[in-house]
């Protein structure tokens, strides 16, 4: 593949759907990257496990309080209106519904919205964190991706072969290649990188993309 | 985002007929009289809403606020631990003239039920109220020698909240013992609102003392000096 | 009967088991007089249900401040300690067994340890508070309750009659005429006034009392 | 009633071999260094407590707190939501060799399990890990259309606690995000023990501003300077 978004353009767009008021997580490390390319003249509030709702940028180097971190163990700051509050009421949030939008990285996303990005196999240290907490209770659930592995394997499957996160938990699908929805246990397109032809994503997808109405255009600058 | 409403009129004007509606406070400690007045004046005013279902620890106390709304009929069913107080009159009468519906639950279940309700727990198990009538026909299990009930989480379609701080957010504080029910129900609530003696800017409340985090809290009215229920009943004030 | 101890006496007599640093919920009504009772130099946190953790007595009359009350709905005050929490915090603390003691009245006890306090049968308003909940967590459930009702009815049982509020939940009945644990669903007495004999006392009891070892005379002052 | 111990080894000398110990902190904020080396000197000296179930979000890093514990054997098993860390070595060699267990809980049904622990519930039914091998063997059951795995509670022997402002009755605030695991563990423990920044008189800290009641702890400990675990990590310090 030639031509793909790279992450931050991923980002990018995934941030171009986050409403205005939203109350938003982004799971640690390439998720994180949304928070940094939020629509001009939207409020947004970021929630993060370990109990503060309202965080802001991270601090300047040699500035961080380490008693002030996200779930990644980054420091942050905090914006006006922040709160802290224990780690049952942080997950109260999630589990209760009360976030508008989760964002997540992937391994792999079946066309019914499972999703596997925990662990690839049963090797190693496994770590879940909150991972399988945040795919159920957000109102919209949407992962961002590269549309394929660096070896070119498939991560929009018909079917996780890796260890599951969550099921029928993914709504939404930003991947360097297309967005994609899953509706009624199918991939549907709803954009596209106006270069690349429908048959060509179809090879670099896992199970079939199905097209209802138009398929739009995936363009975003250069971030 | 600022989530501050002008009036108490606007604040309660999406309660449609047959909602559930939890209600803050107990006894008076945290009772938003100003909300659950303004509807009652909807009531009055446009014969709407009604059929009510309303979650409080009771039933009303005198002839004002939730006894209020019960007296004029707004109220189908409550959903209470202890529907008595010094003065029971609304409640009983419509009891036992079989005009009212009752859930009688165990005040902690209550409680933990709308907390689950906020917290994306179906169920949970306790021994509370095993053994008795309230048990009857719940799920029982032995847990570490234990027999316990199952409970079912507790939502509704609105809060009404009594708060002493607010921010834009939604941010609150609660003042002495009227916190009682109030974060628990922002959080189980579809549509939560309330009413605060002071709104302040983001910022303006310490971020270790907010009580309810603004996700909890749609929308804020500031009622700058607030009613008291109990202080109202020694006074006599009736609103019906 | 004749001789019999006053609620206050009876009050004063729960107050003497309760140790230097317990928590401590008193129901509402009769159970609150224990608070006038604690014992000298022992230092009792009181615990309320609607979220009050340290209060202290009544203000003075006028100087009421209704937003500070404790389950009873009556004005109280704080001491240096005290602490606010929500009701799913509070019941918490009950049902999680963190409470060391609380004391209830009683319509009936059952020599199994049933409580029966929250209604009478089928008819009028049902209301059972947290009655229900205080029976259960605490470490150690007591019952303060005149020995006989009014019209001479057992209220020591071999089996409640009436609604029960909770199932083998109470240890020690504290009487106006003994003091009597439930231990193995038996009524083991192990107090009684000077004056009167076993039999007599057996004779205001519905359910057989044991004795193992000493039985104790139930000596109070007049308060 | 004054809970306040003099000494970090008085604090931790209770702590038997084979106990379920709650250590407080996610990452570094809220990691109770001080009261954990203490353990660890108590262990250096006497050979005890080891066999240790410990109960903490993650599995310790660098060579510091939970991951020198892990090193020098004092730890049997390990229940966490995420044993990785900036520098997962302790845990990481002892779970390959096979000479630690791990009981891999997700996040927010280890904070609500604790929560249960502490609040009296035996169980609760959660929509998190449905379908996952992290439910294997457990009951599961729909509710509301939506299918839910039943989760116990989790309870410990003793909880080992970083707070900021604790009072003599063991009145707790905690600064910023290391409030964390703290309120919830200092509940699920049979004895919880804090290290405190500044103990204060009752009274010393506003009755709305206790995030953790007394009623909770056992035994409060000054530790005036306490050492921030992500500092020393960084700092390259060692307490193996």
């Amino acid at each position: 593949m030639s031509m793909k978004l790279t992450n931050a353009q991923i980002a990018w767009r995934a941030a171009q759907d986050i409403e205005d008021g939203a109350y938003v997580n982004l799971g640690i490390g390439f998720p994180e990257m949304v928070a940094k390319f939020q629509a001009p003249g939207r409020h947004v509030t970021y929630h993060t496990e370990n109990g503060v709702l309202g965080f802001g940028d991270a601090p300047p180097e040699g500035e961080e309080d380490w008693d002030l971190i996200n779930a990644g163990k980054k420091a942050i700051t905090l914006k006006p209106g922040a709160s802290f509050f224990h780690h049952a009421d942080s997950f109260a949030m999630v589990r209760g519904g009360h976030l508008d939008v989760a964002i997540l990285g992937a391994l792999q996303v079946a066309q019914n919205g499972d999703l596997a990005n925990w662990r690839v196999g049963s090797k190693g240290v496994p770590a879940v964190g909150g991972a399988m907490d945040l795919v159920h209770g957000a109102k919209r659930v949407a992962v961002i991706t590269e549309h394929v592995t660096k070896d070119g394997k498939f991560k929009l499957v018909d079917e996780c072969t890796f260890p599951l996160t969550g099921v029928n938990c993914i709504t939404r699908v930003y991947t360097s290649l297309a967005v994609v929805d899953i509706s009624d246990s199918r991939f549907v397109l709803r954009e596209k990188l106006p270069g690349m032809s429908l048959e060509e994503l179809q090879s670099f997808t896992g199970a079939p993309l199905h097209v209802e109405g138009d398929v739009g255009e995936l363009e975003v600058p250069e971030v | 985002m600022n989530k501050t409403i002008a009036t108490l009129d606007e604040a309660v004007a999406g309660i449609p007929d047959g909602a559930v509606i939890m209600i803050g406070g107990f006894g008076g400690s945290g009772a938003p009289i100003e909300l659950i007045h303004a509807l009652i004046d909807r009531y009055r005013k446009d014969g709407s809403p009604h059929d009510l279902t309303v979650v409080n620890n009771n039933a009303g106390n005198g002839r004002i606020g939730i006894a209020a709304m019960i007296d004029i009929g707004m109220v189908r069913k409550m959903i209470c631990s202890f529907p008595k107080s010094s003065d029971p009159r609304a409640f009983t009468e419509k009891y036992l003239a079989g005009e009212i519906e009752l859930e009688l639950v165990p005040q902690g279940t209550l409680a933990e039920r709308i907390r689950a309700g906020g917290a994306g727990i179906p169920a949970f198990y306790t021994p509370t109220s095993f053994g008795t009538e309230l048990a009857e026909g719940k799920p029982v299990e032995e847990f570490d020698g234990r027999m316990c009930v199952r409970e079912n989480w507790l939502k509704a379609d609105f809060a009404l909240i009594k708060a002493d701080t607010a921010d834009h957010h939604g941010n609150l504080t609660y003042r002495y013992a009227s916190r009682n029910f109030g974060p628990l129900m922002c959080m189980a609530a579809g549509h939560t609102i309330v009413q605060a003696t002071r709104i302040v800017a983001p910022g303006g409340i310490d971020p270790e003392a907010v009580v309810t985090p603004g996700l909890f809290v749609d929308a804020v009215v500031e009622v700058a000096e607030p009613q008291q229920e109990e202080a109202m009943i020694r006074a006599g004030v009736a609103y019906v």
